[in-house]
């Protein structure tokens, strides 16, 4: 019984079992940015968390990638308990995380050439993914020289080049017109089909939440925060994105959850606005 | 409506502009503010020489420009300072790699492990305040009189400067470039070489401006305390006999290698920060 | 001027001459000072060739720094004053001179100009400013003795450092100190640019100073000393080098200013070749002779020791341990 | 006839005339990020600017704010050539400008303090700017602290205390949820109208960009785009933003500016992906 | 699962939890650091007393630890050293007070005044390769031998290094901050106080740091080439007369006040980086 209840587990590409992690404030008392925390992500599923702002959902995924401790609660990816980075990973970040002494080219075939791969070899492949969210012609640019959202591709052409078991990403998509991102969340699709990867994205934008993902999870109202509601999208795939927003399923499983999430949202507002509660 | 700006597809008009409008906004040519700097050095030295000559300076301590330069002549056309000058050069030079190279590495090592950073960090300030000069004896002791004590003498210096740059350099590195390499599969030598180096390189450069310097006078205080060559001996013995001349002389070769060294410097560092947004106002 | 040819340790490995010859470094407690004068002549003569002894000068600029790297072992010989010698049996380190060089130290006791009429005698000094070259230097045992001698205490007058050269020769020309003991040729420059003679309360220049300040005809100060071990295992180069300072003396003796300032490098002079001749004519007056130590001097500077360096003080120091007048003889 | 035209054209709160902007690539050439820009924003007037990513919208901002000097071309502002900073401007940037010194507290009241207005009224006038934006417990917090949300939220109430003449803001929404991007449409829409200001606004959702503008200015794909379409909003206002994207009026511009937008969106892509093109 | 995250609303477990498992992961306690650090010392300490009376090291360069601490103990309690330190410490600290002011304010005005810089820059490297030492007698004679001759010797040596990294660190300011700021309506003065001296302060306590110890190695050396009084003098003397133990005490005590220095920056540093993120790891 117990072993296979243990291999059971041990299938989660992420799991996070009771998660708290709290952040001392300036006046000295405690903050809970996410509490209690149980989330559950297996191998080639694509979950979705969307939620408030200053939510926690970067935290979520700061924890997952290991670069955050929880306060209590335990991190494991593939049943390993991930300490240090979790090497099983990639994370595109919220912030700009691009090297700026680095050309576009050389900071996407970071992750390969420090994997080992001869420098010839991965600067092809670099050349590939950059065609593939269309920066081709900008490969020998420093980040500077680039506008937001040729950043934001440029980070996630190094989020994919390296091909991980688990995908982190933290609003990808957010700084591109319709359009683009369009062409982008294609292809995050077909990367992630192809390979059974392990998608954990993060959005605002409920169409795309619902359009992409296998499960939504919403996130409740800070502090202290949690999971207060996981929706699994069963609409048939391969998915048209640019006219799923017309599918009756989609309009139906939209009507929930933005119901759920509007509340939530409002609940956010206005603590904010109360006079006390700024602790939990 | 500017006449430029209706030139629709006049490229060669539009870069026109644009070079005419950042001329004037910024930059003198390097040639022009090379002659400005030559013009500045003319006109201090002529100030000094006339007030010399007025007798409201006193030559015994300031000797005439003139009379300087000619020293100068004097030992550069003989060859009389060139033996000196390589033997300083050598010492120096030597400082200055090997000091900050140690600097680079305790530095970059302490950055990292925060233990021995502060095991270590108040015996580093200790030892950085102790008087170079007071120990000359033990370095004799220890690297004789030759080239070594000297170079010894010029990396206690070296060393600190570069050392506390580093640390501050690579503690200062932005976490998110840190992560975000750390995702990508870093290891540690790895996110030395990809994120820590060049980040920190600015406080590198900054520290090698300063250590450059002190390198130099590194070299020369050591001769200057017990040698029997170097630039820094020709000036001990020169003072030795009252011969001021010849100790301003010595001391503007020095400058003039310096010169030198740092414009070599500065290239290294323009290309090794070429990433660098060019700054403007 | 025109410099000389090429640095001294250059010269010195360049000209190995004698077929054979060991080669020794001394290092000098600063080569410019005249009291070293004879250090460096020799070289100039070339009599250390041709006694067939390679000598290589080292500038320590600093009596004791030129000892200390003798005992941490850069240099095997050390131009230096005597006195070290006592003051290292203080410490258990032995250490023997082998030649004296000079007779008096050569110092003065000078009235700074803007005190002049207002000190007359040493008595004058309490409460006063003192400039000496560095603290602990022979310059400072000198003011000590003599506060001690004239029944003062030894910290009746501050004692403040001033160095040598430019910088003491600014120091008591514009009065920031209010008597100084200095050398030659800081005196000469001083009085030249003064434009007149200082006032000197003491001066062991002559020999009657010598005898008013010590009671003695010699108090031995630069000379050659070496580790005793050193010395017993080089018995021969300790002889060669006695036998080169010694004919340098006897040259120094049998020549005017002028001639012996010729044999000097150039830049010696400073740029200023007749003071250059007058000082060493001066000199020649405070030098050995013969090179040899006498017992009535090594007494007189022990008792200086005793009385100026607490470093010494009343140990018990065994004088014959400290010099040996075997190799001049 | 001179003086009245004159006091005609200065009138504009922002005027772009002819702008082009060149900057030297790696490879020595020169590329051009917009070409012959004219753009006339009246006091008073809500103006969106669209384009696809890497069109030069930023770039354009930048300019009208005096911090980038146009390479051929005249940037004024009320009739005054702007040399330097447009000091009747304020601008949200697209970057993260927090000061990281600095608290939430200070970061928005340092426009006010800069201008000399007493510490304490600063402060208290700054808390009424944090509530709006729903940050007002977050005063004390350092702006590490917070959440990419929260930060463009300050970064937001920090423009627009100094209460200037002109609002540049570059996708100031863009890290917000739907929810609170509604509530801070309606705080700029209100700030708008009450004063009078010009607001020239970046944003990649058109949808908002129609619901809020006077008027949409369209950019073209670069390499050196320029305004490929300036469309009038005349639905009239106040405007219910719940309920705009249901008006028909909307509908059919959204129609018409979405046809022309997709494709310059197209070009841009197609540019990318062809084998020349790098520079005009 | 754990039994402290099986208690849901256990609050005191739940911080207790973070708490031990940052401990786990980081810091030893300052207590524990201070005793390691003093440990080290006594290691140190007791090798050397070993090594010399086992004759490995010569005792007249490295006299015993013990007669050190005596030495030490007398000047101490016969209050000997305290004149002595007082001076050298107005001396350190006025050349560390002006130095970095100097340095500064030059660095800040350079890095804003392109023209300047790129005129000066020359120039000053030039006169950071001097050699102080060699200056004595001109500091001497501008200065006069009481405590402005050592000002100015430290002066020369803190001033180069507050002022290149001030230059650096207002030059690498983050260029959106200064627009920011700018269009938030910053004078040139307001961009100083809330964007260049802010973003450049870890620059500057990296200098700080550097120089704290070349100010008073400045002072001592000052001191040591002509002085009445001062920790450098009493060197001197020591040395004059070869008392090694009296050199080593004079530097240990130097040591320890720099290190009651070093202390004080460090908390001034925190206080004034407290924005700064926590850094782990
Ligand atoms: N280092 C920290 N110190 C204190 N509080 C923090 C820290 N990091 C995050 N927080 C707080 O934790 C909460 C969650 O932040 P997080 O970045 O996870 O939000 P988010 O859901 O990603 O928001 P957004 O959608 O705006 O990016 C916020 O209230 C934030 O202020
Ligand atoms: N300093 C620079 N050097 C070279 N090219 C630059 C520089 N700044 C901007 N560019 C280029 O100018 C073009 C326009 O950039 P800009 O930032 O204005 O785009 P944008 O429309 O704001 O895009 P986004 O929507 O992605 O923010 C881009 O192709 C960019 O690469
Ligand atoms: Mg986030
Ligand atoms: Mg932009």
């Amino acid at each position: 019984m117990m072993p296979a209840a243990q291999a059971d587990t041990s299938t989660y590409a992420v799991e996070l079992t009771g998660c708290t992690k709290q952040f001392p404030t300036p006046g000295g008392e405690t903050y809970f940015a996410v509490r209690d925390i149980n989330l559950k992500v297996e191998p080639g599923r694509f979950v979705s968390i969307v939620g408030p702002t200053g939510s926690g959902k970067s935290t979520i995924l700061n924890m997952a990638a290991g670069l955050l401790n929880p306060s209590t609660g335990d991190v494991k990816s593939f049943g390993e308990p991930v300490s240090g980075v979790n090497r099983r990973a990639s994370y595109m970040f919220q912030q700009d995380p691009l090297l700026p002494w680095k050309t576009v080219l050389d900071n996407v075939s970071l992750g390969l050439t420090m994997a080992g791969v001869p420098k010839a070899e991965a600067h092809s492949e670099a050349r590939r993914w950059l065609e593939k969210v269309g920066l081709k012609n900008f490969a020998d640019r420093y980040p500077h020289q680039l506008s937001g959202g040729m950043r934001k591709r440029t980070a996630i052409a190094q989020a994919w080049i390296v091909n991980p078991d688990v995908l982190l990403m933290d609003e990808p998509f957010s700084a591109l017109d319709v359009q683009t991102r369009q062409i982008m969340e294609n292809e995050l699709l077909q990367l992630w089909q192809e390979s059974g990867k392990a998608v954990v994205f993060i959005t605002h934008d409920l169409d795309e939440a619902i359009a992409l993902s296998d499960e939504v999870v919403i996130l409740g109202a800070g502090p202290g925060s949690t999971v207060v509601g996981s929706y699994e999208i069963d609409i048939p795939r391969p998915r048209d994105l640019l006219d799923i927003r017309d599918d009756p399923q989609f309009v139906a499983l939209h009507r929930e959850i933005w119901g759920r999430l509007k509340i939530e949202v409002s609940k956010t507002y206005e603590t904010a606005m109360a006079e006390e509660g700024e602790v939990a | 409506m500017t006449l430029v700006g209706s030139k629709k597809n006049g490229l060669p008009a539009a870069l026109d502009g644009g070079t005419r409008r950042r001329a004037r906004r910024t930059e003198m040519s390097p040639l022009a503010m090379r002659s400005t700097q030559l013009l500045l050095t003319l006109a201090v030295l002529g100030a000094w020489e006339l007030s010399v000559r007025a007798g409201i300076v006193d030559e015994f301590f300031f000797p005439l420009p003139s009379d300087i330069f000619q020293t100068v002549w004097a030992w550069v056309s003989s060859g009389f300072v060139f033996p000196h000058l390589w033997i300083t050069m050598q010492e120096a030079i030597l400082a200055f790699l090997v000091g900050a190279a140690a600097g680079l590495l305790l530095g970059f090592v302490l950055a990292r492990v925060r233990f021995l950073e502060r095991l270590l960090d108040p015996f580093l300030q200790m030892f950085n305040a102790l008087p170079r000069v007071v120990l000359a004896p033990i370095f004799l002791l220890w690297f004789g009189l030759g080239i070594w004590s000297k170079v010894a003498f010029g990396f206690t210096l070296v060393f600190f400067i570069v050392f506390f740059n580093t640390l501050e350099g690579v503690k200062s590195v932005d976490r998110v470039l840190v992560d975000n390499a750390r995702m990508l599969g870093a290891s540690e030598k790895q996110l030395l070489r990809h994120v820590f180096i060049p980040s920190a390189l600015t406080w590198i450069f900054s520290s090698l401006h300063i250590s450059v310097g002190f390198a130099i006078t590194g070299a020369v205080v050591g001769e200057y305390l017990g040698a029997s060559a170097g630039v820094g001996y020709a000036i001990a013995q020169a003072q030795g006999v009252f011969d001021t001349k010849g100790v301003f002389a010595g001391m503007f070769i020095l400058m003039i290698v310096v010169l030198i060294i740092d414009l070599l410097v500065n290239r290294l560092e323009r290309h090794l920060l070429r990433w660098r947004p060019v700054q403007s106002s | 001027g025109a410099p000389a040819a090429a640095p001294p340790g250059q010269s010195g490995s360049a000209g190995a001459g004698g077929a054979g010859s060991s080669k020794v470094t001394i290092g000098i407690g600063g080569q410019t000072l005249l009291t070293y004068l004879p250090t460096t002549l020799a070289q100039e003569l070339g009599y250390y060739q041709e006694e067939g002894v390679n000598v290589e000068l080292q500038d320590l600029q600093g009596g004791s720094k030129a000892l200390t790297a003798m005992i941490g072992g850069s240099t095997n010989v050390t131009s230096g004053y005597y006195e070290h010698t006592i003051q290292m049996q203080a410490k258990n380190q032995k250490i023997k001179a082998f030649v004296d060089m000079g007779r008096s130290s050569g110092l003065a006791l000078l009235v700074a100009p803007k005190n002049e009429g207002k000190i007359k005698t040493l008595a004058d000094l309490k409460g006063k400013n003192v400039g000496v070259t560095a603290p602990g230097s022979s310059t400072d045992m000198f003011i000590k003795y003599l506060l001690a001698k004239n029944g003062l205490q030894k910290t009746d007058a501050a004692v403040s450092a001033i160095g040598a050269g430019s910088s003491a020769v600014a120091a008591v020309e514009q009065g920031q100190v209010d008597a100084a003991v200095m050398l030659e040729p800081d005196v000469s420059v001083l009085t030249k640019r003064i434009g007149h003679d200082p006032v000197i309360l003491e001066d062991v220049r002559t020999a009657d100073g010598l005898k008013e300040v010590f009671e003695t005809d010699a108090w031995p100060s630069s000379s050659l000393y070496a580790k005793t071990d050193w010395l017993d295992a080089n018995k021969e180069t300790a002889g060669k080098l006695a036998k080169a300072i010694k004919r340098t003396l006897e040259f120094i003796d049998g020549h005017s200013g002028e001639e012996i300032a010729a044999k000097m490098p150039e830049k010696f002079a400073g740029g200023d070749k007749a003071l250059y001749a007058k000082v060493i004519e001066d000199l020649k007056k405070t030098l050995s002779k013969d090179g040899a130590f006498t017992e009535n001097g090594i007494q007189a500077v022990l008792k200086t020791q005793q009385v100026a360096n607490p470093e010494v003080g009343n140990k018990d120091i065994k004088l014959e341990e400290t010099y040996t007048n075997e190799f001049v003889k």
